[in-house]
């Protein structure tokens, strides 16, 4: 009984993460990301000055789940949708949730410009290498040889291109203040993109321009694979194309993070 | 106040600036530019948010964003632009946000050129984005009512929750007549417990246009429905001019029907009994008080800058009742008053 | 004693949580179907060897652990 | 009384502002006004012009095809409007660079040096103005004071210095009708 | 050749290369997706262009590019998709080059949701883009008239040099049916001096839609309206079904008239004499052959997946000389045959 | 007489540029761009193979000068266009001509997906720092604190961001092969921009992909400077934003350099 | 004739597969057919159903609110299904998972248990297959052969390995219907 | 003997020729108008300097300027 007593949670759902069941596949990692977005949230007490906006693409229906002010954009629109918001209250704490079709395909504009103007705006980029909401078609992502219900013989870069790379991409833009690539595929991974997560979030409340956290995510339903295999799937092949780290790190947000 | 001298287009950046306007996003692009240029130089100044963005569809999303919050927002742009933002503006009427656009229109269609046209009359009061919505559609015809409209405009899109949209062209632009603008006042935040600000002391807010589940969507598109035929009942304006003792009414709007009311003035200086019904709101469009207008005249001539596309409202207004003439000019082509006295004649003549 | 609570009506049964555990196979997948139709996974710690370390539960994109130590 | 202006130049002559000079004094004396330029990239090297309309009336239609007054400060715009002025209208020609004689006889040609007074009073861009106080002298369809008025209210803060200088040329155009020199 | 079961999207990918599509230019969007999913197997095999585009934006304007040097080419999407190709279908219609378009149309506005509906009648028949422009819009109801209409799509669009859209929904698009398509032929080039191939042997081609001259422009659009004018003579298609004896004449298409059908057989085994004319062409719309059924009828049914859209064509067609009632359905809400059999029911009750 | 007879034209019109005044302002470097290209066309002997993109821009009339099979774009859409074009026809010669606003605002998405995909197609891009066509407002690619008429007190990038370097993000993308910055401002530089664009339009003969050539250009007329002024503020003020050079030689392409 | 079938079930059930198989036969048989699936994302771990329409008539609505006959896969089914057959109407249960008895006396139930059957044949995917057997057993608006033909001629060549299994499938459902075993 | 001649109707007067003659001002802006109202530039080279090197052609905007050597 004494032992009882002092039993103690240490692992639950987090406050601003709601207490419903999602619509994701078995296995999918766009709920561990949104669990992780609610456990920073609830860290920095912010859950009443943040507004999300939910992408179109699997996590359409993000704003079911993570329990803040929430809008749903447009197919790619989203980071012109914050940036609306952003402009009249810049006392909120905004961010987007877009997956790969939706930031790096129709979306890119928007994000070239959202991080070039250095919008205090947080995105949080699911990278599943592929279009999962619509059942499997080819991602700007996508990596060469990688079969989808619109490369059925595998992409071939000489007819569909190469994949982006979006963190590269975006460094070289000056508005860009932090820019890394995280996953989500083993416990200590979770534990690096939740302080990413968290840095970025703060790069923003302290106004440092644009920060963009990429998640090497999966998709088991549309790569056709088991949960665990897409895990394994995913370590063997995104990583190699998308290499973890950090992008760019600007000099001011070094020293927040040295401060914290 | 007294009146000033002022462009159309810097009229509706002033005149929203007036109306408590918060947040502008716009793009270059003639004859529409300078309501950019003025808005660069004076939301800053007042602490007001400003954005040049990327294009007219980052535009109308930044627009959208704003709304969310509750913003008195506006975007503003000419045709091209503005089919660019169809998407964007279904998604606004959907999702209930108030919004002001203005489309000074320029020739069509494609890039054309930027002289004044009418070309976009149904893609404003009919077509334009994907489902079943039906903006308000304002249609000034000189520079004060230009502001006048801009203003009422943020009030519509208040009160209706709904994109309004200001239609003009560049006559309308870049003309100056003196205007009366009401006082500069800090901007009014009414109640919106709808809006995106954090959900600080209240339940979550969320907005959104996606509805899985039909009857979901259904009941989502009757409350439009609803919204739109209270619209049609309240929001209805046109003016009438010299309609009273006239053999033809004349039926055009904005630029067009400026240069109707010269060429009335003419036509009844060689004794042809001519009137204007002139629709403000070509949406909702006054069909009722049209079909009344027509029941006086012998006959109708519409006149517009585009190949007859708001004669189909006169036809609906006015059935076959009446016989209706058209007279269109396309492409930018402007025709004179003299040009109208002609159509007036012949479609008498017609008779 | 450190332990976990699967939620089985949460629980997809994707396996995710069964292949972290540093102390081995403590998380398995069940055999029965949840009212969903998914095999949830359930907590198997006779020995108790757990540590409650929640790397199952950091796992689990459906949150349907909780960790109690 | 309704007055119709065509003020037509190359770019950089100061047509429109000539016509916007006119249009507040009209504006101040209590008339309908409406000023209306040519617009867009076309523009560029080539030909600006405004119509002014100054009247009792409301105004209709902002543009007109035959203006009850052209006033031309090139040989394009005197091509172009010589034929459209209406019968017993007036012409005002900017003579240092118009050189061919006007063809009409039905309306009044009032021919002016303007570049020349304007050069001669410091600076060839006036030459607007002076052809703006021309027409005045010959037709008073708003008052000089006016006009005056117009430049100290509308000429922005940075640019005051200008002001006296266009009051000079406005008044050489009017003394160069009134007394031929 | 035998029949074959296919689904909708998959016969307007086969039919399309069929009918000799050279180049196809998609992005992913349901109820279209397998369309472009179809054609990513299919078009690089037979050695033809294929792309995933990055957007809408992107496919319309490279489907542009392609018609612009005479090459037969598609792109397909729905709703939010056909909104972004406003602005490129626009520069298509004024640039005078053929190109197809199929709309899978999805419950709105906004993002909405993915089932059957036909809220984009009027942005796909009057609006849509800016200025004057009126692409041919054909609205089969079954997947073999799909079939033929996409083949037909082609033709026109090549003899009208205009865009042609089909417009269908998520039914036709999903469901499966026994088709017969014809055989498959290499592409055939018809002469096209006007296309951009290079400059040899002849004076070099300019396709532009840029007219900074209003009386240029003029003409453009004079020639854009003769050309519609010709196919309103030409191109009007439409069905009757048991209109002959019919009461209460049913006016639908596509998918809504597929429920009508079965509705009017229901209905007739109760005794109501119903019949339906159903538009083949939604634009040109057959107005004059729908004034002449409806002089045969007492009073009109209108039906639509949308909320009274094609209502103003029929009543432009048969203005007030007969009653006309209206049954509408939003939001990806279809109809089940019995509701449609209410309607009838209700509105002949009103008589 | 015997001088005479030997007299020689070594400078004229290329036979690719029509015999036209051109709408440009006086002093602006689209004239000389265009007439850099027609020399490059003539010397590859490819007029007839060749089809041009216009912009929406001041060169949006660029198909009256250039003397080849041309195409006029929506704005920002001339990469999708030319794709549409070169998909069907490889054996065409396809380029678009795009100022800032038209390939760096609204077209970005156009520009980086033709870039990612590796079309085999060459964009000439004028960055004058200025929305020309449209009387002078901010472009991306205008300079901080630059004047211009939607930024009346300068560019400040707190509100308006900061500058695109396209060359430095088009790079990163693994479809690009030849990628590089000059300019025109001097006769030098002018024949560096001319061995730049040939060697580019050869690139996209060879099938090695997506090739650009950047041009730092001038506005006089919207910059508010005579020509001559105009050149030396290029110079003193662009060039230190926008590096010449060569920002991304493919090994392919460099081997076909070797060749040629 | 005229048949309205609904098929439905868990996505992975193989609802629209079988209900393509009989819209096949249905086809061969010189029937006018029509097949259309549920669709979209919310299909996913939810119910996917398809309706089938065999008919001399062309067939006008693809879809019915209450079919002639459904055959339902697993208990959410059941639910949807049961009380919307038309009176006279057939409803053929899987009763490997569908637990509770049927409760309308005006159709026809046919209680099946197809998982049980298709795991003792050797794939308990074939549950479908064996239900569809059941219907044609009770009500033979197809032919056995033409389902088996549509084995044949519809599976790809990959998959040809699952013809024969099938086949068996189809005739342990008439089987069992036929011998009440 | 290299020269250069001016097309002064096509000449818009910009200037961009007179400042990149190696051999010093050789062309030069003239005081006249031409028919568009552009002040073209004019070829000054009275001691025969000119080496037809053509820098100011490959200037000129207008290709306003043919080079003889
Ligand atoms: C304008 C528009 N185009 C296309 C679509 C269809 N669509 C929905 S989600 C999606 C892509 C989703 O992929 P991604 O962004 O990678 O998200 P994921 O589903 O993989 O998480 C597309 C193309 C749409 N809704 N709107
Ligand atoms: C959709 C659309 N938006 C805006 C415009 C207006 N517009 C024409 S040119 C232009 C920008 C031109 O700038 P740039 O591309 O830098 O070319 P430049 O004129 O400087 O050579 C704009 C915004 C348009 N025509 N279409
Ligand atoms: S389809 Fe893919 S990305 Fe979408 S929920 Fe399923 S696994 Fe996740
Ligand atoms: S808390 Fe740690 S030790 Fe305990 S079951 Fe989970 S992973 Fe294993
Ligand atoms: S990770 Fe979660 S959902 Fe997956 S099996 Fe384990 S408990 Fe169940
Ligand atoms: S406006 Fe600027 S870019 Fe355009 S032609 Fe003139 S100088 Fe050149
Ligand atoms: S060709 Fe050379 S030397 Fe001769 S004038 Fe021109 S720049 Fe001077
Ligand atoms: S560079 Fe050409 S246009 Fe400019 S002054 Fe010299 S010759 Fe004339
Ligand atoms: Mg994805
Ligand atoms: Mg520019």
């Amino acid at each position: 009984m004494s032992e009882a007593k002092e039993e103690k949670i240490v692992f639950q759902r987090p406050k601003a993460l709601c207490d419903v069941v999602t619509h994701y596949c078995p296995g999918c990692l766009h709920g561990v990301v949104h669990r992780v977005i609610a456990e920073v949230i609830d860290d920095l007490g912010i859950q009443e000055i943040t507004v999300g906006i939910a992408p179109v693409g699997c996590s359409v229906l993000a704003y079911n789940y993570i329990a803040t002010d929430f809008a749903e954009a447009a197919h790619g629109r989203a980071l012109a949708m914050a940036t609306g918001m952003k402009r009249v209250h810049p006392e909120l704490v905004v961010f987007t949730y877009q997956g790969d079709g939706d930031l790096a395909a129709i979306g890119t504009n928007e994000l070239i410009h959202a991080a070039t103007r250095g919008e205090n705006i947080t995105t949080i980029f699911i990278n599943n290498a592929i279009y999962g909401m619509t059942g499997g078609q080819m991602a700007p992502t996508t990596l060469p040889g990688q079969v989808t219900t619109s490369t059925p013989t595998g992409r071939d870069t000489k007819l569909a291109g190469f994949p982006i790379r979006v963190c590269e991409l975006v460094s070289t833009l000056e508005g860009s203040a932090y820019i890394v690539r995280r996953s989500a595929y083993n416990p200590s991974e979770i534990r690096k993109l939740k302080a990413a997560i968290k840095t970025a979030f703060q790069v923003q409340m302290a106004g440092l321009g644009y920060s963009l956290v990429e998640v090497v995510s999966n998709c088991p339903t549309n790569w056709g694979m088991t949960p665990l295999e897409s895990l394994k799937w995913l370590q063997e092949n995104m990583l190699a194309y998308y290499p973890l780290g950090d992008y760019k790190v600007k000099d001011s947000v070094k020293e927040l993070m040295a401060k914290k | 106040m007294a009146k000033v001298l002022m462009k159309g287009n810097e009229a509706i950046a002033e005149a929203a600036i007036r109306a408590g306007c918060e947040a502008y996003f716009g793009y270059p692009i003639t004859p529409q530019t300078e309501v950019l240029e003025y808005m660069s130089a004076r939301m800053p100044a007042l602490g007001r948010a400003f954005v040049q963005a990327e294009s007219e569809l980052g535009a109308v999303n930044m627009l959208y964003g704003a709304a969310c919050t509750g913003a008195r927002a506006m975007t503003t742009t000419s045709s091209p632009g503005f089919s660019l933002m169809q998407e964007g503006l279904s998604y606004i009427a959907c999702s209930e946000v108030p919004a002001v656009v203005v489309n000074i229109m320029r020739g069509g269609p494609g890039l054309g050129n930027i002289q004044p046209a009418q070309g976009d009359y149904f893609q404003m009061t009919k077509g334009g984005g994907h489902g079943d919505y039906s903006p308000i559609v304002l249609a000034p015809s000189t520079v004060q009512e230009t502001v006048d409209l801009v203003i009422l405009a943020f009030d519509l899109a208040d009160k209706y929750r709904q994109p309004v949209y200001v239609i003009a062209d560049g006559m309308i632009g870049q003309m100056m007549e003196p205007v009366e603008l009401p006082e500069l006042k800090p901007p009014q935040r009414p109640e919106r417990p709808w809006a995106l600000t954090g959900a600080k002391g209240r339940p979550r807010n969320i907005i959104t246009s996606l509805q899985l589940d039909p009857p979901t969507l259904e009941k989502v598109n009757l409350r439009l429905q609803e919204t739109y035929k209270r619209i049609r009942e309240n929001e209805q304006r046109h003016e009438e001019y010299m309609t009273d003792d006239a053999d033809l009414l004349v039926v055009a709007y904005g630029t067009a029907a400026r240069i109707v009311k010269t060429a009335i003035a003419k036509a009844r200086r060689d004794g042809l009994k001519a009137g204007l019904f002139r629709p403000i709101t070509v949406n909702p469009y006054p069909y009722d008080t049209l079909r009344k207008a027509a029941e006086k005249a012998k006959r109708l001539l519409v006149v517009e800058l585009s190949a007859g596309q708001m004669l189909e409202d006169v036809r609906l207004a006015v059935m076959d009742k009446r016989p209706i003439h058209f007279f269109g000019k396309m492409g930018g082509v402007v025709p004179m008053p003299e040009d109208v006295v002609d159509a007036m004649k012949k479609a008498l003549a017609e008779a | 004693m450190p332990r976990i609570v699967i939620d089985v009506e949460r629980c997809k049964g994707c396996g995710l949580c069964t292949q972290v555990c540093p102390k081995g196979d403590l998380v398995q997948m069940s055999d029965e179907f949840n009212s969903k139709g998914y095999r949830p996974s359930k907590f198997v710690d006779p020995e108790k060897k757990c540590i409650g370390c929640a790397f199952c539960a950091n796992m689990c994109p459906d949150v349907a652990i909780t960790v109690y130590r | 009384m309704h007055e119709e202006v065509i003020i037509s130049g190359f770019g950089g002559q100061g047509a429109l502002f000539a016509g916007q000079l006119l249009t507040y004094a009209g504006l101040y004396e209590g008339r309908q006004v409406s000023w209306i330029p040519s617009y867009g990239p076309e523009m560029r090297g080539g030909t600006a012009h405004c119509t002014v309309i100054l009247s009792d009336e409301p105004i209709g239609s902002p543009i007109v095809r035959n203006p009850t007054i052209a006033i031309v400060l090139n040989p394009a715009s005197m091509d172009k409007y010589e034929p459209l002025v209406a019968r017993g209208g007036i012409l005002v020609v900017n003579t240092s660079l118009v050189r061919r004689p006007a063809q009409r006889s039905d309306i009044t040609v009032v021919r002016v040096p303007a570049n020349d007074l304007a050069y001669e009073l410091g600076n060839v861009r006036m030459a607007n103005v002076v052809l703006l106080g021309a027409l005045l002298a010959t037709k008073p369809i708003v008052s000089p004071d006016s006009v005056k008025r117009a430049m100290e209210e509308e000429i922005p803060a940075h640019r005051k210095h200008i002001i006296e200088p266009n009051k000079r040329a406005l008044e050489r155009g009017m003394q160069y009708v009134a007394e031929g020199r």
